[in-house]
């Protein structure tokens, strides 16, 4: 038996071999893709990471309007240089949420992953207004619109629902709550209200007028509201003791 | 051939060739390109280059570890590799221009491949002799001789490929101290590594690989070719002349001959095994050794040389036709490259030239943006970066415009203020700057910091923000 | 190929080569089927085989319940621990010459401050700015700690003081002091707290707005608020509400207010007191990291000029009482007893992060 | 050719060249577009000032040029191709004349669905698959309609044996088809509206991302392109394909190996350590039958090699392929976890790409335009072959400039950000590196500038030569000056074909 002699029985059976590239193509996404809904190893048992509130989502849903992951990754590697400069390398379980993934593939800009917390919202909308006004050096294109924007809420309800779905812990109380939350994360006005949000979605919540202007939510506020929340749902003092290393543990 | 017996066969073995030794003056050509490339790549790094006390001495050193390239009057530092791309692109279009005129002489005379594959190829005719012998060993059968052969064969080539290796390293480091460790045998394991990579390499590409390099993996080689045009040199057998081929006979008629004797000189002296009589073929690396064997056929023969020989098709065609054709240098396309080349060039030359013995960079603190004082003047804390490029220990001033009545504070340690920054040579050194202002508050405002070498007057600057209120 | 005969293509030889083509013609096309090169199979075997031996030493392959892990036991943490810890050596030599040296010495030492102040910077984010936020900026009720202005003092030795010990932290021998609760502790009527915020606010120049029955008299030493402050607040703020390092009584005068500076703001304060608290972190922290984080504090901007190296002081003419004079002085203003907080409820009464 | 044809006694069908028409005059027009987003988004890049918000900011345009040169630009010349070749070496009429004209119409319905959401912010976020569901669908409607197009026009095929062109046009076809299904899923927040989430989430959906994105390089960019070669490079060089057995072994093993090197877009990440080994293993073994192709191609002409010396369509078709053997050997080094880790996230891994998409794509589409042109417009060449050779050194120069400064700059932007100073801290702030990538960012433009010109030359060349203008001094094989089409000439073609 020679395949190449009997190649020619695929080149006459056309049928057969469209069959046998389908095959052929197949096993390796299935060796590959099939294990990491498997395997309990993929994403880290850590505390902290919570779905986003529905700011926070529409916050996430401009970074990809935007385009932001063309410039910006979101995916600090384990390599000593982006320890020191960004923090903490990311875990699988900080973006599990994220429906799709945002860890790009390339930094023109840095990277996003644990750049919450970091700046001051000011500086946010400053540089998101003109990147140049504070920092000279970048290329950054301007986003002075998002000021103007008001943020797209009211079908917030719907954004929930579509992501319980897809499997991401929110209930329905969320659900219905989801319009008002972001309301009352954004405006910092009534702090009584605060309290079902924090209920909802925990301490850390970061509640305050984002963008400077309390009495307009602005695309800026849930963009910001978004950014400074990235990275920060780990708390990695009380993990430390938690072994990330997936593989270590094992043994 | 039967086609069962083929079509069993997966693949086919390396067509050995024993390219024969051949003497003229494109051989002495090579030759002279051969001790030019390797005398330069083996004894460049050990040229000695004064560049006062605080800069190695090397001539020529790429310095990884701490981010510096020399060569002889140049240094490069790592915010200046654009160079490089500079030289990338001069050495693409240099290859087009030259290619286009000359064909493809650079993989005839000056590739590495080329130059490394003919000094292992007459190693082996040292030791084993001319084509027919080595053919003979080879082929036959396994014999003390053909042992003994083989192993001094391999080891010097072996010998070679190390210290074509260990020369790499050596332009990385300082040459004297690497040589010195190495006769102490005191190397680290990453420059060991390189070392037995490049050797490994080397003694394959250059051993065993060969003229298959160029036919099969080599991408230059084929963008050459694609270069050809009508006016390009390439090595071409002249046909008219030559055709109809045939034994001749000392004495005998040559009516109803060509020129060419059918001797098959030209054939095996091919590095590369092809038959120039065939045409122009893309196994061809122009490198002369067909002609040299021909022009001392026909020498013998007692006919004019040049039966095969560089020329281009448009002088042929002319030959042809009766006329006799100039070869021009200056077609467009050349003249092209020569101003690409000459544009690109004069611009690194300019970038080297004028290079900035001093550069800043300033940085604005993000956070916070500004800082209100006490007594209600605002204050903005950048990082300055103070790059020396000098070889020697210099001062320098800074000043700040755009910003009246400011006060500029250095932070570092021990005591400098703004009237004297002192930097090492050749090296960074960092500052921490406030700037405080009682201006009124405002939008952003642009404001300039300004170094100047006290001693040489010489200014570097770099513009940047003031800010005063929250946006 | 025999049984392609069956077709009405002829295998032939192509003249330029002499090789046999597959017989096959589909468009004025042939096909030759000259053997593969011996080194293209060859290096794709080595490929394969170079790729067999990494699946045997690294992870490589998903099986029931996790992956094969190779012999080498490597993970990328692994390889990320082994490079971190070149630089913790390259560092070690840097550490051990902190740890011998004085604050003055470390000043001087181009190479230990910029160690210090890496070091500083990096455990700042650590630890740090949860409250002063990651610039130091602070926040209402969270010291902005690069300005110039100072509640226990700018020196290097001050701020390494403070933070080792904190303030109002139970520490033995942190900072406290408490401001009475003028008008909680019913020491002060709602109309004298009016009136020492407007005059408060005179004195730094700022508009005394939110209180417009006593707005009017340009003149300072007019203003009714004056009295009560003489009588209630110069003891710790000084006659000219300065303020006084020694018990962190902030400067009255300046354009800084920690906890908001308009007339509603100051009211707030005056009448319910405030006492912000900072861990010790003498326990949290070793020696060398507090060391860092001074160094880099005082570096900040905020941190006084050394007046051992420079003449210009910043300070006014504040008279500076003794210890003596100082202690009578808080025992005369301070009418409860301080009651030590706890450091681990050190939750902020503001949220943090807002600006001022 | 046509001798051996008349040899043969066979008749030659009523090829539909109308379908191949329109797709090829898409390409032409993709091809600028696509190019000159990309001028201007490099442009961007130099000069910030010219992102004009909201619409025109890099963010939104960068997936505009992406998808415009990609889809778009490669995209139609793929369906042109592969329905011009699949007739000729099937030798039959495609299969149905009113389903191809749907997937033109349906396939440019697509790209303005496409190119539309990306403007008005209309994304999924993911690199290569930005469409919004809607989108998504409809391309899957047009695939299966081509799918059907190019299958049954293969069973009614008149020749014995499927020649290797369409095995690789099959396999671009059908993976690409499994790859958008695959990586397509997503649950519209509200069918209303053009807003979905994906349906993976987080490493899984980065794996199955790169598992597209990868092959979408893999079955799209090279396989179907790798079709283009097997029949438009014997065809002009008047050769026969030089083996039939490398064919065999590059084809299986190309397709197998190829779907196994996603992971090595994710070096490092949290995607687990086993996966990036294969994807980084695979990776090494596609070299080879990577380069399979190129030594099919290039020895086809071996025995014909003076003929790139008169033939520019030749030379661009010869260029493409080493351009395809330098960045298939690049791209496996990349993979190689040490090297990656440099690499990645840098400008290094665009100007490998471009070295693939501007030297490899973008030249054997030309090649095969210039091939194809004339002979679906009955021209006996095209307009000028001295603008063929215009083009192909203004384009060669373009790539030269752009794959070097961005070589450079990626290996400068890793080392600045990995470089630490002696106290063992770093060195460079990250805007720093962003500071010094100014210079290459304008090398980069003059680069694209060039090569987009080079597509204008290109586009003009074409446009007289479908007017039927024949450029002074074009000569015919013999060496005869060519005449303008509208004379007898003209007829006589017609009537050969």
């Amino acid at each position: 038996m020679n395949p190449l002699k009997n190649h020619a029985f695929l080149e006459k059976h056309s049928l057969v071999l469209l069959i046998a590239i389908v095959v052929t193509v197949l096993i390796g996404g299935i060796i590959e893709i099939i294990p990491l809904f498997r395997q309990e190893t993929v994403i880290e048992k850590v505390e902290g990471v919570r779905p986003y509130t529905p700011l926070e989502l529409a916050g996430y849903n401009i970074y990809i309007r935007e385009g932001c992951y063309n410039c910006h990754s979101q995916q600090i590697r384990p390599l000593r240089d982006e320890v020191a400069r960004y923090g903490h390398y990311s875990l699988a379980a900080e973006s599990m949420y994220d429906h799709p993934f945002q860890w790009g593939s390339k930094r023109t800009g840095p990277d996003l992953a644990r750049v919450g917390a970091k700046y001051s919202d000011e500086w946010h909308v400053a540089h998101l207004v003109n990147p140049r006004s504070v920092v000279p050096g970048s290329i950054m294109p301007t986003y002075g619109f998002l000021l103007k924007n008001s943020a797209k809420l009211y079908d917030l309800e719907d954004h929930l629902k579509a992501q319980k779905t897809l499997g991401v812990p929110y209930s329905d109380e969320m659900a219905v709550w989801a319009v008002k939350d972001a309301k009352v994360q954004a405006t910092d006005l009534d702090r009584i209200d605060s309290d079902g949000i924090i209920s909802r979605y925990g301490e850390n919540v970061n509640i305050r007028d984002f963008d400077g202007n309390p009495k307009f939510i602005s695309e800026m506020d849930a963009l910001i509201a978004y950014l400074q929340v990235l990275g920060t749902m780990v708390d990695f003092e009380v993990t430390k003791g938690i072994n990330l290393d997936q593989e270590e543990s094992e043994e | 051939m039967s086609s069962d017996a083929q079509d069993l066969k997966l693949f086919e073995k390396q067509k050995r060739i024993y390219p024969k030794r051949v003497k003229g003056r494109y051989r002495n050509l090579k030759w002279i390109a051969m001790i030019v490339c390797l005398s330069i790549y083996y004894l460049v790094p050990f040229i000695r280059w004064d560049r006062g006390p605080n800069a190695p001495d090397q001539a020529i050193l790429i310095d990884l570890v701490r981010g510096r390239a020399y060569w002889f009057w140049f240094e490069i530092w790592p915010q200046e590799v654009y160079i490089l791309t500079g030289i990338l692109i001069c050495a693409a279009v240099g290859l087009f221009f030259v290619t286009s005129l000359f064909g493809r002489v650079w993989c005839g005379y000056l590739c590495f491949q080329t130059v490394w594959t003919d000094l292992f190829v007459w190693v082996e005719r040292i030791i084993q002799g001319d084509r027919t012998k080595r053919k003979k060993l080879r082929e036959g059968p396994w014999t003390f001789e053909k042992l003994y052969k083989l192993v001094i064969t391999h080891f010097i080539w072996l010998v070679i490929a190390w210290c074509t290796a260990g020369s790499f390293v050596l332009y990385f480091n300082d040459a004297p101290t690497l040589v010195h460790s190495f006769l102490m045998l005191d190397v680290s394991p990453v420059v060991l590594g390189f070392v037995g990579g490049l050797t490994f390499m080397t003694y394959m590409m250059a051993g065993f690989a060969r003229e298959q390099v160029c036919t099969f993996m080599c991408p230059y080689a084929r963008f050459q070719s694609a270069m050809f045009d009508k006016d390009t040199l390439i090595i071409s057998y002249d046909v008219d002349r030559g055709e109809p081929r045939g034994k001749h006979k000392k004495g005998a008629d040559w009516t109803d001959l060509g020129d060419c004797i059918d001797c098959t000189a030209c054939v095996q002296v091919c590095p590369t095994g092809i038959d120039i009589r065939e045409g122009l073929q893309m196994e061809c690396i122009a490198c002369g050794l067909c002609a040299d064997a021909c022009d001392e056929i026909m020498d013998k023969v007692g006919l004019e040389r040049g039966l095969i020989g560089y020329n281009t098709e448009a002088r042929m065609d002319a030959a042809r036709q009766g006329r006799s054709e100039p070869f021009h240098i200056w077609r467009p396309r050349t003249f092209y490259y020569a101003s690409v080349l000459c544009l690109i060039g004069g611009l690194m030359l300019h970038t080297l030239l004028t290079r900035s013995p001093l550069e800043i960079a300033v940085l604005h603190d993000r956070n916070p943006l500004f800082v209100q004082l006490s007594d209600g003047d605002i204050r903005n804390a950048y990082s300055m970066k103070v790059l020396n490029k000098t070889h020697e220990h210099r001062h320098y001033k800074l000043s700040v415009d755009g910003l009246d009545h400011s006060d500029i504070q250095i932070k570092t340690a021990g005591q400098t203020t703004k009237e004297d920054i002192y930097v090492e040579a050749d090296s960074v050194k960092q500052y921490r700057l406030l700037v405080r202002s009682s201006l009124p508050k405002q939008e952003p405002r642009e404001i300039k910091f300004k170094l100047t070498d006290i001693e040489t007057g010489y200014e570097a600057s770099n513009t940047t923000m003031f800010i005063s209120q929250h946006p | 190929m025999s049984e392609n005969n069956e077709h009405n293509t002829e295998k032939e030889i192509d003249k330029l080569t002499g090789v046999e083509t597959t017989g096959h013609e589909w468009d004025g096309l042939k096909e030759l089927n000259n053997p593969l090169p011996r080194w293209w199979l060859w290096v794709f075997y080595a490929c394969c085989l170079w790729a067999f031996g990494y699946f045997i030493v690294y992870p490589a392959w998903p099986v029931i319940g996790g992956a094969t892990k190779g012999t080498s036991g490597y993970t990328q943490y692994k390889e990320l621990r082994a490079s971190q810890d070149e630089i913790i050596k390259l560092q070690r030599e840097y550490l051990d010459r902190f740890e011998k040296a004085s604050f003055e010495e470390i000043l001087q030492d181009p190479a230990l401050y910029a160690f210090a102040n890496a070091g500083g910077a990096s455990a700042f984010k650590d630890n740090c700015a949860t409250c002063h936020g990651t610039g130091a900026q602070g926040g209402l009720g969270y010291p902005n700690l690069n300005d110039d202005d100072w509640l226990w003092g700018g020196h290097v030795d001050e701020i390494y003081t403070t933070i080792l010990h904190g303030i109002r932290s139970g520490d033995i021998d942190g900072h406290v002091s408490q401001m009475p609760a003028f008008g909680k502790e019913k020491i002060l009527t709602s109309h004298e707290i009016n009136e020492v915020v407007d005059y408060v606010l005179a004195l730094s120049g700022n508009d005394h707005k939110g209180s417009n029955d006593h707005k009017g008299s340009d003149d300072i030493s007019m203003m009714p608020g004056q009295k009560t402050f003489k009588q209630n607040c110069a003891s710790c703020h000084g006659a000219d509400g300065k303020g006084d390092k020694q018990f962190g009584a902030p400067n009255l005068t300046d354009a800084i207010w920690l906890y908001g500076g308009d007339h509603h703001d100051v009211y707030k304060t005056v009448y319910n007191a405030r006492s912000g608290v900072m861990p010790a972190w003498k326990t949290r922290l070793d020696d060398n990291t507090i060391r860092q984080l001074t160094v880099y504090l005082h570096e900040l901007g905020g941190g006084q000029v050394d007046e051992i190296e420079t003449d210009h002081a910043m300070e006014g003419d504040v008279a500076i009482p003794s210890v003596e004079e100082a202690a009578e002085m808080v025992a005369e203003t301070v009418i409860d007893a301080v009651e030590p907080q706890t450091v681990e409820e050190d939750i902020p009464v503001e949220e943090i992060g807002d600006e001022q | 050719m046509t001798t051996d044809i008349a040899n043969n006694n066979r008749t030659t069908p009523d090829y539909n060249y109308d379908i191949v028409k329109l797709f090829v005059l898409a390409t032409i027009f993709w091809g600028v577009v696509g190019m000159s987003v990309g001028l201007f988004i490099a442009l961007q890049m130099a000069f910030p000032v010219l992102n004009v918000e909201p619409y025109l900011t890099f963010g939104r345009l960068r997936p505009l040029h992406t998808s415009g040169v990609i889809f778009a630009f490669g995209g139609s010349a793929l369906f042109a191709t592969s329905y011009y070749v699949v007739q000729r070496t099937c030798r039959v009429r495609l299969w149905s004349d009113k389903l191809s004209l749907f997937t033109f119409w349906g396939y440019q319905l697509f790209i303005l669905m496409a190119a539309l959401g990306y403007v008005t912010g209309v994304t999924q976020g993911k690199e290569y698959a930005e469409p919004e569901w809607y989108a998504d669908l409809w391309l899957t409607v047009v695939w299966v309609v081509y799918l059907l197009v190019f299958m049954m026009t293969i069973f009614k095929r008149k020749e014995p044996h499927l020649y290797v062109a369409n095995w690789f046009f099959l396999a671009f076809i059908i993976t690409v088809a499994v790859l958008h299904l695959g990586n397509g899923l997503a649950l519209p927040v509200d069918w209303r509206f053009g807003k979905s989430y994906s349906a993976f989430a987080g490493v899984q959906s980065a794996m199955i991302q790169w598992w597209y994105g990868h092959n979408a390089v893999g079955f799209f960019l090279t396989a179907g392109f790798l079709g283009m070669v097997y029949y438009f490079v014997p065809k002009r060089a008047e050769r026969p394909v030089y083996s039939y057995r490398l064919s065999i072994v590059h084809f299986w093993s190309l397709i197998f190996i190829y779907i196994w090197a996603g992971p090595h877009h994710l070096h490092y990440t949290a995607l687990p350590d086993w996966a990036q080994t294969l994807g980084m293993t695979f990776s090494i073994m596609l070299w080879m039958p990577s380069w399979g192709g190129m030594i099919n191609g290039m020895m086809t002409l071996s025995g014909a090699w003076d003929k790139l010396r008169k033939d520019p369509v030749l030379r661009f078709m010869i260029v493409a392929l080493a351009f395809y053997g330098m960045s298939t050997f690049e791209g496996p080094l990349m993979s190689i976890r040490a090297v990656n880790s440099l690499s990645h996230y840098t400008d290094w891994t665009i100007g490998h790409v471009h070295s693939g998409a501007l030297g490899w794509v973008g030249f054997i589409t030309f090649g095969c335009l210039y091939y194809l042109v004339p002979k679906l417009w009955k021209r006996e060449e095209v307009y000028s072959l001295k603008l063929v050779n215009l083009h192909l050194w203004v384009a060669t120069l373009g790539i030269v400039l752009y794959i070097t400064a961005m070589w450079v700059s990626g290996i400068m932007q890793g080392l600045m950000w990995r470089s630490y100073n002696d106290l063992g801290f770093l060195n460079f702030s990250f805007v720093e590196s962003v500071m010094a990538m100014h210079p290459f960012y304008l090398i980069r433009a003059l680069g694209g500038l060039l090569f987009l010109s080079g597509a204008l030359i290109m586009s003009y060349n074409f446009y007289r030569t479908i007017k039927g203008d024949v450029a002074e001094g074009e000569v015919d094989k013999d060496g005869n000056p060519r005449q303008a089409v509208n004379t007898s000439k003209n007829a006589q073609l017609q009537a050969a074909e």
